[in-house]
This record gives structure tokens, sequence and C-alpha cells, in this order.
């Protein structure tokens, strides 16, 4: 419930200065300012745009069909909104620890489709029916991709509990699991064990290195789910005017606006405690200099939360810059480009990844 | 308790309204949506019977695939707003007689049907399935059916996308 | 084979791919990084203007400004002490936004800087900097070079009429001083050039007497003044706006009073002129028109020119009807200045004294007095009525012309 | 429980019997996989470890999921050549 209430806040809070972020960076990548007026170093732009947008007049096209235009955005957005109920914020700190959390979250994160399938059609506009139609295809065609990079991290970890895989990639393992080992890159023949290292060297992606490519592939994959540039074709400005939420304006658009923004940082989130170690530090222990434990507190504690969280946020932050670099660094790619990606590149190599990783598992017993 | 029965009867509530609406509606695109409030009633339900995963498969593949694949022929086939989406119904008297005569003989039969005392049934609700259990026995006990099923489902696949032809490559996508 | 070459492709596809990622983003956060600079605006001559291509560029204006030159060309400047009213750069104005009214003086009343001796005051020079074009003739052509262009180039201002810049710095009561010195001093004159003299001035008086009563009558009348004398670029202007205040001049003047003066309040003395022509169209047109526009002003170019291409194909339709006097006056007598002011200001009272004047003339009447007819009628009805006529009559002024014309 | 899968059913199949649309008929077809489904998965909660009824609610999920896009791709190259989804009118074997 607590969990509920902090992400609730926090998304807002995080989207009205990911906004803000987005302008100063792509400001700064074509050597601009971006905003400068609304506040100390235009701090204040985008409260003003939403007070601005609630303010609007809430315009529902006459020949739309209103029973599936109304609710649209709301159910992108819970669609959106539920899957942060399964994150783990810190090692003591999740909303619900539900045993099939990772399996939850992908389901409930393609229900998103639902509700932009119901945005382009109720529009009664073409371009919205040009881009709910290009954004679901896109979506369902790079599903598959994330589906298997999880399905790679469920098979190293052995388990579809975000906590726990959160968990295993931390000094923290063994107080859940007392039998608990983490060897380097995972191989207990190479000898070198790093449960009680901890650090970037126990993270998924150097548990298994082939997590590395697994989690490029998944930041592809996941930029295209939240439909971003370059996989940003449902809502081409240059060709579709606004794709799906052409027609919206007012609230509605700044809640479709918010689950945009909200599906970043879901991807982020995931990404980070599939890959990066979730609420871990990535600073190992060395012999007797404990950084791994100095700086990130014993779970249960309070510092264990605020250096959880610390860690946690600060990395998918990180990746959502990261997604706001790659947005305004490549152009956006064509349709077919896009699908040839998805399904000619993506797909065999995760394929591939898949197979390799449950021989990797393999080798880590 | 209080609060779960509350929510088993919402989600209830819902499947039962929405396939009525189905049953009611002339409109094919809000009868497929309202089929996802179907689904996601019984993934519901699917919870409360212990029975998450299945839930969320539900949820995965009835939403993420097979409705907006229908979504799609909706719209494939209604030539994008060209034709109306008002579908006629005949035969209401047949149809109506015959589900509500089924409907009568399953009532009658759950009712006087003492499932309690089939003998294979454990009193005990074992609530929590372990999912590992699942998996197991999945890779175990039916392994021959898992195997079976991924076949078909890929032939089914190939199959799709050769019918479909150039016209539609979302048959791929039920995977 | 096909197969094999496939698959090299698909690899170096891939190897591209990264390649080109790698690349891009190495770009970009070398942009972001150097953008906690700012550029130094570099003069393209200079030797490192390629060098430095990242760092903000943006600068913010209010705030920050980049040099201009020297020799920058933006606003208009008039040293109204060293300038000789010489009225060139009026006249090579490719678009007519230096606006002069010289007045005379009795005796030279100064030197310039450059010792050039002046003669003229300039009652008014107004600079519309809103409609120059910048192209600096007027600096080249003035001869004592007073008259610049400046590096102020944000002159931006809340009312358009702010743009109109007024350099001629007499006061009113100068003006009227002045003005009678003159009148004491052309009296004092005698034999032709007295005369020639005293028709422009009491033009002006007329001129001026009108101001008072109308508001936009004057910048209409102004025109003329220096219409009357040279200025043949003038015209288009004048026959419109002469049609305006020509309602407010019949008023006092002639019989159409009951007719016009209700009208008058209702409608600005723009709107005036147009019931004029209205109801002679509508007379002899006598359609359903739905009231469609409103853009008075575009009736007059247009007009203008369907004149000059069909005189023929006018005289024998009744639908244009001023335009047919117009052209027909150039054509039928030299003078091109007058008469555009002429028949408009006499209209009034041409119905009835000057009926056999010109061919113009004629057309012109039967209009009026239709207009008068219908506009009886349609006083007795409601405002609304009038009003709807009015717009329905411009309309159908254009359009039919055009396409009378062409069918013609 | 039992009684709101056989009310799914029992609508299902009359969705069946009673629209001309071919993709209606779908939809009706799926209400039935999937009340089903919901008897199944009820009574396997009966049915401590042995989980038989969810492994095989799971097949019948996956099936449906064949079925509905080996259906959908029918309905739609269907439709190209008859140009309609009314399955009255779609009568004529000759391909």
């Amino acid at each position: 419930m607590y969990a509920f209430l902090f992400f609730l806040i926090f998304l807002l809070i995080y989207t009205v200065f990911a906004v803000y972020a987005e302008r100063k960076i792509s400001a700064f990548i074509q050597d601009r300012y971006g905003p400068m007026e609304t506040g100390y170093y235009g701090l204040l732009q985008t409260v003003a745009d939403l007070l601005k947008l609630i303010q609007k007049e809430d315009i529902v096209p006459f020949k739309a069909d209103k029973k599936l235009f109304k609710p649209a955005p709301v159910i992108i957005f819970l669609a959106v909104f539920a899957g942060f109920a399964v994150l783990p914020l810190t090692s003591d700190f999740a909303g619900s620890s539900a045993q099939i959390g990772i399996f939850y979250l992908l389901a409930i994160v393609s229900l998103d489709v639902v509700g932009i399938l119901m945005a382009g059609w109720g529009s009664n506009s073409k371009y919205a029916l040009w881009g709910a139609m290009r954004s679901v295809a896109q979506i369902i065609s790079y599903e598959i991709p994330l589906g298997l990079m999880v399905v790679c991290v469920v098979m190293i970890s052995q388990t579809l509990n975000l906590q726990e895989i959160t968990y295993q990639q931390s000094i923290w393992w063994n107080q859940i699991n007392p039998e608990a080992e983490n060897y380097l890159f995972g191989i207990k023949a190479l000898g070198i064990e790093t449960t009680n290292v901890g650090g970037i060297l126990t993270w998924n992606i150097l548990r298994s290195p082939l997590m590395l490519i697994g989690f490029v592939i998944f930041f592809i994959s996941s930029l295209a789910e939240s439909n971003r540039a370059p996989f940003d074709i449902p809502e081409a400005e240059s060709e579709l005017v606004g794709g799906f939420h052409t027609e919206y304006s007012g609230f509605r658009w700044a809640l479709i606006m918010l689950s945009e923004y909200g599906m970043m940082l879901l991807v982020s989130f995931l990404a980070v405690i599939l890959f990066l170690g979730g609420w871990n530090s990535f600073l190992p222990n060395i012999g007797s200099v404990k950084l791994a434990e100095w700086t990130s507190g014993e779970p249960g504690t309070l510092a264990g939360h605020l250096w959880g969280a610390f860690w946690m946020i600060s990395k998918a932050l990180f990746l959502v810059a990261v997604q706001m670099w790659v947005r305004w660094t490549y152009p956006r790619l064509r349709l077919d480009q896009l699908m040839n990606l998805s399904w000619k590149y993506l797909t065999p190599a995760s394929i591939l990844l898949v197979l390799l990783s449950a021989v990797w598992r393999l080798l880590m017993i | 308790m209080e609060l779960e029965a509350i929510l088993f009867y919402f989600f209830a509530g819902i499947t039962a309204f929405s396939v009525l609406f189905i049953a009611v509606t002339r409109n094919i695109l809000y009868a497929a949506f309202a089929l996802i409030l179907t689904f996601i009633g019984v993934a519901g339900l699917f919870v409360f019977m212990g029975a998450e995963f299945i839930a969320i498969t539900q949820i995965l593949v009835y939403v993420g695939g097979i409705l907006v694949l229908l979504v799609f022929g909706i719209m494939l086939t209604h030539r994008l707003k060209g034709q109306k989406l008002k579908t006629d119904r005949y035969q209401m008297l047949f149809g109506f007689l015959i589900s509500a005569g089924i409907f009568g003989l399953f009532i009658q039969s759950i009712h006087s049907g003492a499932f309690s005392n089939l003998p294979w049934v454990d009193q005990e609700y074992s609530q929590e399935v372990e999912l590992k259990s699942f998996g197991l026995s999945l890779m175990t006990d039916y392994v021959l059916a898992f195997e079976v099923i991924g076949i078909l489902l890929l032939v089914a696949l190939i199959g799709a996308v050769r019918i479909a032809g150039n016209a539609r490559k979302e048959g791929t996508d039920a995977a | 084979m096909e197969a094999a070459d496939d698959m090299k492709g698909y690899w170096r596809n891939i190897r591209t791919a990264v390649d080109t990622l790698k690349t891009g983003l190495k770009v970009t956060a070398k942009h972001m990084k150097d953008a906690r600079t700012q550029r130094t605006a570099i003069v393209p001559e200079a030797d490192n203007y390629f060098e430095k291509q990242n760092a903000i560029f943006t600068v913010q204006y209010p705030k920050e400004k980049l040099p201009v030159p020297d020799h920058g060309r933006y606003k208009l400047h008039n040293e109204i002490d060293d300038c000789i009213v010489c009225d060139k750069c009026a006249k090579v104005c490719p678009v007519d936004c230096i606006d002069i009214i010289p007045l005379r003086a009795v005796e030279e009343i100064g030197k310039t800087s450059d010792g050039t001796p002046r003669r003229i005051y300039a009652e008014k020079f107004n600079i519309d900097m809103a409609k120059c074009c910048f192209c600096g003739l007027c600096t080249t052509v003035c001869p004592t070079e007073c008259l610049t262009m400046t590096d102020e180039y944000d002159f931006s201002a809340y009312d358009f009429e702010e743009h109109n810049v007024p350099f001629a710095n007499m006061t009113p009561l100068e003006i009227l001083q002045k003005k009678k010195e003159l009148e004491e001093f052309n009296k004092q004159k005698e034999a032709a050039k007295a005369l020639k003299r005293e028709e422009v001035v009491p033009e002006e008086k007329a001129a001026s007497g009108a101001k008072p009563k109308v508001g936009a009558a004057k910048p209409a009348f102004k025109p003329r003044v220096p219409g009357a004398k040279p200025k043949v670029v003038g015209k288009p202007q004048i026959p419109a706006k002469k049609e305006g205040e020509e309602p407010s001049g019949e008023e006092s003047q002639s019989k159409p009073k009951p007719v016009f003066k209700p009208r008058v309040p209702g409608a600005k003395p723009k709107v005036v002129v147009k019931p004029e022509m209205s109801p002679g169209k509508a007379a002899e047109e006598e359609s359903g028109q739905e009231p469609k526009s409103k853009p008075k002003p575009v009736v007059r170019p247009k007009v203008q020119p369907k004149k000059q291409e069909s005189e023929e194909s006018n005289e024998t339709s009744d639908k244009a009807p001023r335009p047919v006097i117009k052209p027909k006056v150039p054509g039928a007598k030299p003078k091109v200045v007058v008469k555009p002011k002429v028949p408009t200001k006499k209209v009034a009272e041409e119905p009835k004294e000057q009926e056999a004047k010109s061919k113009p003339r004629p057309v012109m009447k039967p209009k009026v007095q239709q207009k008068k007819d219908e506009a009886n009628q349609s006083e007795s009805k409601t405002e609304l009525p009038k009003k709807a006529a009015r717009p329905v009559i411009k309309p159908k002024i254009k359009p039919k012309n055009t396409d009378s014309d062409k069918e013609e | 429980m039992l009684l709101l899968g056989a009310l799914m059913f029992c609508v299902g199949l009359f969705v069946v019997f009673t629209r001309k649309n071919a993709i209606m008929v779908l939809i009706g077809i799926e209400l039935m996989l999937n009340s089903a489904n919901l008897n199944l998965v009820t009574f396997s909660r009966f049915d401590p470890q042995a989980l038989q009824g969810q492994i095989f609610s799971l097949f019948v999920i996956t099936i449906a999921a064949a079925e509905a896009a080996v259906a959908l791709a029918i309905v739609v190259k269907v439709y190209k050549y008859f140009k309609t989804s009314d399955l009255d009118k779609i009568n004529s074997m000759k391909g």
C-alpha cells in the first residue's frame, strides 16, 4: 500500500522533471538552452505546462466513439501504473512480492495495447487509427525479444520473483538463502566466490556475461515498448501528427504523456532489476575495504531503505536519461526497418541467447 | 476475508456483466472490448483459485495476443471505417431456447451433482500453488503434451502466415 | 550462394549498425558535454569560424545581444535639422513609406550641417517603419545625408501606429503660424504665381476642415494633396479613400442628406461607401446573395484593375459602375490626377448639377439615385437588413465583375 | 463459480448461434473455451498438487491462441475474397 502511494507520487514528480530533463537534454544536444524563463533555469516550465494542460478544455471530437475515446487514456495509464505494483524499491520495500512478479509485469504491460487500440479507434481519425495500429504492431513485435530476455534472466535466477532476483545480485543473498553462493561470471569452476564481494560483480550482467548482450537487446526492445524514438513511428509527428493521441487534449493528453514517461521509468526499473543489480551498490567489497556494505545498508534498516532507494532510483533515472540521449541522437526508423530489426535481428538473437543462457545455467550449478 | 469476498464477487460481476454485454451488443468492436473485460475478470477469478500463473497467462495470451488479433481482424475486415460495425442477429428464438435450455441443464446438474464427494477431491483447499511444482510437472509428467502444444503452435503460426499471406503479418503475433 | 551472401550482409548490417550507433552517441555526447559553455559570435571572415562547432549557440535575446555591425541597415533615422525637405526620399521609396508634407518658409531658415540652405519646413515627416523594406534607397538619394539607417533593429511595438515614426518637430501652433506667414507672403506676391499657390492653399484648408469631422478622413485627405501636385503613385489609394469620405462631405452639401445620414452614424465612414455602391448594384443585379464577407479593402484593388482591363465591356454592362468611371476619365482626358478626385467629391453634387459632363458621370448618377431609393426602402426596415445588404453587395461586385469581364 | 462458467458457455453458444459475422462467432468460441478453462481451474483447486486442471487449462489457452490466429487469418482471407465476413453469404465452395 505504501509502495503504491510512493510510486504514484514518485511517478508524478518524476514525470514533471523528466519532461524538463528531456527538453534540457535535447536542447544541449542541439546546442540550445531549452526552457530558461520559468523559474530558475526554467525549472518550473513543466509545472507551468501542467497547470495549463489541466485547465484546458476536454475536447472530444464530435464523431468520436465516446465510449472508447474517453476511458482510453485511463486504461493506458492504469496498465502502466499497474506494472509498478510488483517492483521492489529497496530490499525491504516492495509493492507485491508475488511469485510471478516479472511474468505479471509483462502481462499487465501488454494491456497498454488495448488502451492504445481504443484510443486509436475511438478517435475516428485516420492519424489516430494508423498510429494505433503501428503502435500495437510495434509493441507486440518487440514484446517477443523483451520477453525472451526476461526468460534468460529467469533461467539464470531460477525465479520469477523480482525481489528474489534482486537479492541474488546483492551481498545479502545469503541472508534469505543460507546456501547461496555467487561466483564470478556465475561459473563455479572458476573458483572465485563473489557471494560476499557483491557490487557490480554480482550483477546479472556479470553473473552471466551473456547478459551484457541481453541487456542491450532488452534496452532496445524497451525503447520500442515505450514508443520512444527511434522507435516512435506510432506517433511520427511528420506523418501522423501525433499518432494515437492526435485527438486528445488537456488532461487526457496529459495522462497519455504521463503514461509514456511512466512506461519509460517502468522499463528502466525493470532493466535495473533484471540486469543492473536493482537496489544494490555497484561498489564491491575489496578485502577489508567493505565498499559494498558501506554503501548499502542491511535489509530492513533505515540505511538499507535509503541506500536501496538511492541506488535503485538513480540507476533507473540514469537509464531514462540514456533513453533520452538515444532519442535525440537517432533518426526515426522506417516501419519496415522497425519490423526487420525486431524479427530478423533481435528475435533470432534473443532465441540464441535463451539457448546459451540455458547452457550457462548448467555451467553455474 | 471480507475484502477478498468483495473482490471475488466484483470480478465475478465483471465477468458476468461483460459476457451478457457481448450477447446483447450489436457492435463487434464493443463485443471485442467487452471480451477483454471478460478475460480480465476470469483472470481475477483464477487468482482467487490459486492459479496465478494461469491468470497471468490468460491476460498475456488472450488480452495481449488474441484480442489484439481480433481487433486487428475487425479493423481489416471492416475496411478501416468504411463499414458499419453492426452485425445482424438471426434465429434469436432458437438460439435463445437452446442456450437457455443448456444453461438450465447445467444449473440443474451442478446443483444435483455432489462434487465434494468425488474421490480425488481434497477437502482442504490448498491455496498456494507452488510455481515450482507447476513448472516441474509441466516439464515431467506433461512434457509430451507440452512439446506437442509447442509444435501445434508453431504449425498454426506458419499456417496463419501462409493463409493470410501478405495481407496481414500479425498472424505471427499470436505466439 | 545467395544465402551465403545474405548471411554476410546480415552480419555486416549488425556491425555497421553497432558502429554507427556508437558514433552517433559519441557525437551527441560531445555536444552535451560542450553545452556547458557558450559559443561566442564570430564573424564569418574569422579564421576559426568553422573550428568551434559545439557549445550553446542560443542568444538569449533580450538579455544578450549579438553586436551589430556599425554599418547596420536597420531603423531609419532622419536628422530633421539637416533635412531640406527635398522629398527625394519619398519619391524614391519603392514602398511609399515616407510621408512628407512640406511647408514653404518665407525666407531661408538656416543651414544644414553641410552648409546647404534650408528653405522648407517639414510640416510632417513620417516614416512608416512597418512598410519600410530597408532597401536604403532613400539614404543614398538624400542630398544632405540627414536620412540614415541606424543599427537599431528591435523596434517592435504594441500598436501598429507606433511604427509610423514622426520626425517633424514642429508644433501645430508653429505650423499654423508658418502657414499664416506663408499666406501673407503669398498675398503680397502678385501675378500668376500667386494664383497657382492659392489653389493649393484652399485645398489644404479644406483638408484641414474635413479632419475634425471624420477621424479616418485625415489620412485619406492628405494623400490627395501631394497627389494633386506631382504624385502619380498615390492615385490607387485615393479613389477608395475618397469614397469613404465623400458621404460625410455629401451630407453637409447636397440633397441626398436624408438618405445618407442614417447610414453614416450606423456605419463608419468606410462602410458608408459601400451602401452607395451596393444599392446601385443590387438594383441592377437583384439576385439573392448571402452576406458573405466584409473585406472592404479587397474591393478597391480589384476594382481598379478591372476597370483598366475591361473598359469596353464595362461600358455595355452596368455592373461595374464606378470602375467604369475612372478608366474612362483617364482615357478621355489627359489629367490623371485631378479627375479621380473630382468625380468622387462631386458625386453628391453632380447628380443634379453636372449630369451631362462626361460619360462616367451619367453612369454614376442613376446608381446613386437607385441607391437612394433602395436606401429609403431599406431604412424603413430594421438595421440588420441594412447591414446585411451592404456586405452582400460587395462580394457580388468583385466576382461578377471578374466573371463578366472574363466571360464577355 | 461453476454457474458463471455455465453462463459464459451458454452465452458463447448463444453468440455463435445468433450472429452472422465470422468474427462475432469467433468471439463466441473464445468465450466457450474460456468457460471450459474456468471449470478446469475451479476443479483443480480441489486437487492439491497434481495441478492437472491448471496445466490442462494452460494447454487450452495455447490452443485457443493458435486457433484464433488461424481462424482470423482465414477470416481475413475470406473477407478479401468475398468482401464480406457474413457467414451466410460465404456459401460457395468454388474457391
